[in-house]
């Protein structure tokens, strides 16, 4: 599919001036095109927060929803109709803050969708607090003193919940970050892509620079299937890693295993109750 | 001295009382079949602690010639299957009170100068039949002799309830039923005891259900395919009815790990094309007041069945009240439209619960069915549903490549198209939206949005609410005004008080508040009203709504719904 | 032909115009303190989109020789500080708008045969004092001057300002500031602009400050120790100034993961004895709202600041609106009593933020202060807060071995005890509990606890209201009624339309409804409300409790505040 | 402390006879009797369930609040006064399922608390519904077909956001469980037990067998300080350990280093305004 089927034309995009959040935008745009993504089976599902804004920014079908409940509509969104693609993608905040319950367990129900979280470390569009992910120490208006909550590892919580597909990736680095993308939209199941960004107006730690500087690949011979192994990696510090941490492809989505799709294959807008069926239902309460 | 059971009334009034985790639902389930098999009305509730085991719960199972479908405080036949039952219940014994039991298990708790008590040795009855557990069993056998059931017909009804048993205990079954059987006939015989109710074999085609599953029921009557909550009381029945169901009939049904992820799924799953409703108390839909506004400011459909209990905050779990209008009234924030229904019996539970999913697709908001655990736990013999009147009104569109989710229209509703059905694109937004669904910050756009939103569409469901039902008299002097699960209970009062001055006006659709609602009061030279609260929260509705204060305020709030008794004194003092 | 920027009128209004993130903020804190140092009165508000960088957002500053406290549509002086800014406020301009930008920013969005422009080359000025970012102390320069302030004032401001900053950075600042002060000197000079305003040096001893500012002095002041809260726009602000002062105060703040836990993390900390409060909006409370029935229950006194924004859902992020009232009236499941507060200055802000905890800990109920964006981002010039009715009434008891958390009062406060504080056991609990706290599910301590907690805490909350403030003669024939945030406008509309028998009664508690509302709508002929939102939810409140229908509503949903001409025209034409 | 300090005398225990729930609090009081726990510095707080009713069973301050909201009120408790010895104590559902996320946020708070949780694997009070921690294939009359989510592993999840104490409990054992409890409660920071408790009711898979056949003990030279190992314990199936997982005594409580206490050590109620400080405050707002 050609890019530009994708592009909203000339539109006032809320970003700052070299947002990390644009690198992702792009690539996820080249992901989309690059796979050949029908516009119309796609949803792309978000939640509150400037990463959130994502989906205004390219032509597909969306649903913007509240901050941290991007996961619980996407879920829903598959359950209901199988046959769309469906990607949750908001903030740090949004997706391991305020929603982190949906985080659990939505990982727990390994439903088929594709989870993108743009991790800048802060809380951006509120002006600049702590988000889960921020670094010890990071100063902000509220966090006078520093941050003093243990960082938010997504990666080795992921892998602790049995995610089927964990992954870390970096907006700058657009050919790897593509790949991640791809395999992870690929993904039977719930994939994690939890993306570096630079929010360069309210992190003023950790920049382009420091996570080019702090990042590295797992190596080509890593083996994701390795559960204890990909734990271990996602607990690296320092330098962290970036690539396809863990992934297990013997659980099968919640989707497929559903009551409501043993005898039935079609989206749940095609179905009318049966009624043969409900005279009986109701006709049982005779005896 | 011969006791009367029924005492030229219609009905008797039996109430079972135990301890939780003893098998009283069991005696009720049979009880209940056996009597409207035989062709009884039959009418039972249970109220019960939040615990599994132990404590002291009761059912009250009426047996009539007519039809019958509330709660009194009255009990003719008491059955107490543990030694704190009497207690449990003294308020509400009379001298014309029938204990029988057996005094193995009530020792001292009965007092032979006090109670009117007549022994019948269940626990023996039932070790003789195979063991303890029998004893339910043997209490069903006394009840179904002095109810004049033929003891085959009992027999039946055990083999079919208990087919998926082995022989052998359903055999044990009918004999421990058997032998109390004998017992309490021979006490019948002998005129100690005297029942006079009539058998209707048209009663056999009724159904004997629930609110519960008569919630259920509407909502798969209504298209509803899709289901997420999380269990909470009074309301989980409703979601372990729908997941029983989900295979037979392809419905999607999911426990979430919270009441947001449920009512988020739900609006979720609505956008993609299901029918999807949550089902939750008042704490529990507390938790999902942000994605009723989320719902609203999309202009998603949406139904959310509220069962009431006692608050604030976990208050009294298992028990009853109408507290929460207010709360589905003004949840959410901001401004939008929304619509309360609030059924007061099986026959509305599921003709509006059918009815919430077709007015929620055609007018894109959130509808409301407000029930109690006094309507979902009661169990009811009803006519058969009228099924005839189902329609599973679908008002989606398929979208052209210009398709526009927010596209301004004469009457405020936009055509609702769903992803991936069609060529357009479907963009819903919790922000302000434009009509593409857009973030707008134009203060342009947003007044047109709210002009079409919450102005338009609710001129348009003000226009098709369900009116007030009146029983007795349009000629009345006093008006007697009651909504949802107390129906019943002033129903059955009115006929008590028997005066054709008085009439009583049934709301089951609570918001926006029927139009009729103001002249039926107006012409009443008294008003009087029954709520299951403290603040009188309908009456507040109505006075803000028509400008009417009623008059008189009855309010009870301790847990148990009105009794019939109760409804009938405090109007009687009244007028 | 000379432009006079105060044509007789006591203050000039100046709007700032650009981008997020171009500093307008800055050029406001300059200008408004220095003409507040000057001796002007000075009010200023902002609006401004939902992002960090561009777009378009103005900011008001209103300098007068007269207290003011009110938006107004009228601008006499645009600063436009981007392209775009001149097109976001052209609906508000006028023949009379002076216009005074720079060319190379402005390019072709400034039309000198429509626009009434005068250049000053800021840009220039700013590179030749040492870089594009000295723009912005130009443009203050520039407007010290037309305000007929000395140059040294401003170069005294500037140096405390900046003083964190080098001397380099200090001196490009003055540099700019000067050359552009100059420009505009010679404007006046020449007689081109006029402008007439008196300066008042006793206004140096006023404070300067905003809403949001206000609200956290007042909870200080009312021993606010603990705020749990998660950020949402607009009530963050409050976070970040107790977290700022944490130290030293001595106040845990905590950034909660989301709502839920803020809440819950408040009700936990009253509990062991600490004054706590959340901070949040409509959508952040909507989470809360399942705690607020907990804090109900428990009888935990709670302190709930919501800064109100336009909904449903995400709605306008950044702007204002007071369509959150009967969320707060009614959130929660279940009835039980509350208290709301709405300021309408800082100086009810600050002192009804203080009452709030006052309040809360008497009683034992939650108590709102609710505000809105307007409000908490607007600053103003205010005589200096009175202390000396700030008292930290503390109610908590020392337990003995008896204590019993909900012993049964004469007047239904129980005295409250913490854990750790005397001998005693403190225990609360969720479900419905007898005096000592213990889980009950007997009906009469049921009743009993609901006379206490809901009906008698009524009628003693009812007894301490406070009453609404009427502004104009005793005598109205026309009475308009306001609340909250739109006080000042509202005002300052009755001081245009200067007539005796229009009178302005300003509601600063809004529940319980003061008792005097009914005696004052009584008596006016013609009764008028002013609401920022579409459903006139306090005059519902009003016709609620008082029975009187307010005749007319004006409403205003649009995402702004009030502008003084809006309610003028409005009133005007109705009287 | 004599236990019997500990008695309410002859209660109603709402409790199945047989239930796990009975072994706890035994162990509870034994615990709290043996450390000689002065009564009015414990505060007991808990959600709603059935384990959730333990307070109401000893004589203790307790603040038996919201469902899923324990770990909130308790967190508060201790910082508004340090001198309170605090236990949540709740539901496997209420502490994993509706609490999730405040789970995972207290432990990164490291507030100095003890979180013990009655893991019955199943939803008691409500009458039989999966719990977070149910097994897969646990067939209840919501989830007809059997339990698909994959369980919660509430260890390895402590372990991956860096819980500082770590362990798993059966409360069948009285003796060992009761020094587990002794040690969370003395470990200065958060301490999650999660005790493997049988409901007779629900619960036909997990049974008093079925935990007795299933659990052992770690090894007594195992270290509780590895990470990694501890993690790798954590993950095991089949047959449960049960001890110390894991410990790390590095990290400072939130409340050690906050703001509010860098001057003051008085708990909250013993403060009043600062009547100099605020007149000053306020003064600055005239510049
Ligand atoms: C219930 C609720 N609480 C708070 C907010 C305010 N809010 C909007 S975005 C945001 C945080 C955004 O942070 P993140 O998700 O990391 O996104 P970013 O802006 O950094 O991309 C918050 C707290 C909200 N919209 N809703
Ligand atoms: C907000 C809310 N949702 C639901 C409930 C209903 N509820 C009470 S206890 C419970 C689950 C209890 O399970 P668990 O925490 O495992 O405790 P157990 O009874 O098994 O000990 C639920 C869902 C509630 N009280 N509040
Ligand atoms: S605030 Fe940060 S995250 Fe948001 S757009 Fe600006 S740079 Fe990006
Ligand atoms: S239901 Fe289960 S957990 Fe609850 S008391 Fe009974 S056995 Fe224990
Ligand atoms: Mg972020
Ligand atoms: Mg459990």
């Amino acid at each position: 599919m050609d890019i530009k089927e994708l592009e909203l034309g000339d539109i006032d995009i809320a970003w700052c001036p070299g947002c990390g959040n644009f690198g992702i935008l792009k690539i996820l745009k080249q992901t989309l095109s690059e796979i050949e993504m029908p516009l119309s089976e796609l949803v792309m599902v978000s939640g509150i927060g400037q990463a959130a804004k994502i989906p205004q920014y390219l032509r597909c079908n969306y649903f913007n929803g509240l901050h941290g409940r991007a996961l619980s509509a996407a879920t829903a969104i598959k359950f209901a109709n199988r046959s769309l693609t469906v990607i949750a993608e908001s903030g740090d905040g949004d997706m391991y803050g305020e929603g982190g319950n949906h985080f659990i367990h939505t990982i727990r129900r390994n439903p088929d969708i594709t989870n993108i979280v743009h991790n800048n470390m802060v809380y951006g569009l509120t002006k600049g607090q702590a988000s889960p992910t921020s670094k010890l120490q990071f100063k902000t208006p509220v966090q006078v003193g520093g941050v003093v909550l243990d960082p938010f590892n997504p990666l080795a919580v992921a892998i602790a919940l049995n995610a089927t597909f964990v992954a870390r990736a970096f907006s700058g680095h657009i050919e790897q970050t593509k790949e991640i993308f791809k395999q992870a939209i690929r993904h039977k199941g719930y994939a994690l892509v939890d993306v570096f960004q630079p929010c360069v107006t309210f992190n003023k730690l950790n920049t382009y620079k420091w996570f080019k500087d702090n990042t590295y690949y797992l190596e080509d011979d890593y083996d994701p299937t390795d559960r204890q192994a990909a734990f271990k990696r996602a607990c690296e510090e320092g330098k962290y890693p970036l690539g396809v941490f863990y992934t297990d492809d013997s659980r099968r989505p919640w989707e497929d295993m559903a009551d409501g799709y043993k005898h039935d294959d079609r989206p749940l807008y095609q179905r009318e109750p049966d009624m043969t069926q409900l005279k009986q239902l109701i006709a049982s309460y005779r005896d | 001295m011969a006791v009367s059971l029924t005492k030229g009334r219609a009905d008797v009034s039996i109430v079972l009382c135990g301890q939780a985790g003893q098998g009283i639902q069991t005696v009720d389930s049979l009880l209940s079949g056996i009597c409207k098999r035989t062709g009884y009305n039959v009418f039972s509730t249970q109220e019960f602690m939040s615990r599994i085991r132990g404590g002291a719960n009761s059912t009250q199972i009426r047996v009539s010639s007519k039809p019958v479908s509330a709660f009194v405080r009255r009990i003719d036949l008491l059955i107490p299957m543990s030694k704190n039952a009497i207690e449990h219940v003294e308020n509400r014994l009379s001298d014309d009170t029938l204990i029988v039991g057996d005094k193995v298990t009530l020792g001292d708790s009965v007092d032979q100068n006090k109670h009117n008590f007549i022994e019948i040795p269940f626990t023996e009855i039932a070790e003789e039949a195979g063991g303890k557990i029998y004893a339910n069993t043997a209490a069903v056998g006394a009840l179904a002799a002095l109810l004049k059931i033929e003891l085959s017909d009992v027999n039946e009804f055990l083999a079919g309830f208990f087919k998926s048993k082995s022989s052998e205990i359903i055999d044990n079954n009918k004999k421990a039923a058997a032998a109390a059987y004998e017992k309490s006939k021979a006490l019948l015989d002998s005129g100690d005891i005297e029942l006079e109710l009539k058998k209707d074999q048209s009663l056999k085609e009724q159904l004997l259900l629930g609110g519960a599953e008569a919630v259920s029921i509407g909502a798969i009557a209504g298209g509803c395919n899709f289901a997420s909550s999380y269990p909470m009381s009074p309301s989980t029945a409703v979601l372990t009815f729908l997941a029983q169901k989900a295979e037979q009939f392809g419905l999607i049904v999911e426990q979430a790990e919270d009441e947001i992820a449920a009512m988020n799924m739900s609006i979720g799953a609505w956008y993609a094309g299901a029918r999807a409703m949550v089902t939750t108390s008042g704490g529990g839909f507390a938790l999902m007041t942000e994605g009723l506004s989320l719902a609203a400011m999309i202009e998603s459909p949406m139904v959310i069945h509220i069962g009431q209990r006692p608050g604030p905050a976990t208050g009294l779990p298992t028990r009853t009240e109408q507290a929460d209008l207010n709360l589905a009234l003004y949840a959410g924030h901001g401004e939008f439209p929304r619509v309360i229904y609030a059924p007061g019996n099986p026959q509305d539970a599921m003709s509006l619960t059918h009815k919430a999913f077709n007015i929620a697709d055609k007018y894109q908001v959130p509808v409301f069915v407000l029930t109690d655990q006094f309507l979902l736990d009661s169990r009811y013999t009803i006519p058969e549903f009228d099924l005839s009147e189902v329609k599973n009104e679908k008002h989606l569109v398929k979208t052209d490549k210009d398709y526009l989710r927010y596209a301004l229209t004469e009457d405020g509703v936009s055509p609702r198209g769903i992803p991936g059905y069609g060529e357009g694109l479907v963009d819903v937004d919790s922000d302000e939206h434009d009509a593409a669904g857009h973030i707008t910050e134009s203060m342009e756009v947003r007044n047109r949005m709210m002009q079409k939103r919450l102005i338009k569409k609710t001129e348009l469901i003000r226009n098709e609410t369900i009116a007030p039902e009146l029983v007795g008299s349009d000629d009345y002097k006093t008006l007697v005004i009651c909504w949802g699960s107390t129906y019943h209970a002033a129903k059955e009062a009115m006929e008590l008080l028997g005066r054709d001055d008085v009439a009583l006006l049934y709301f089951k659709q609570l918001w926006p508040l029927p139009e009729q609602a103001a002249d039926y009061l107006k012409k009443a030279e008294q008003t009087i009203i029954i709520e299951g609260n403290a603040t009188s929260q309908f009456a507040q509705l109505i006075k803000l709504e028509t400008g009417i204060s009623i008059e008189h305020r009855i309010n009870k709030y301790d847990g148990l719904s009105f009794f019939v008794e109760e409804i009938y004194e405090a109007v009687n003092n009244l007028i």
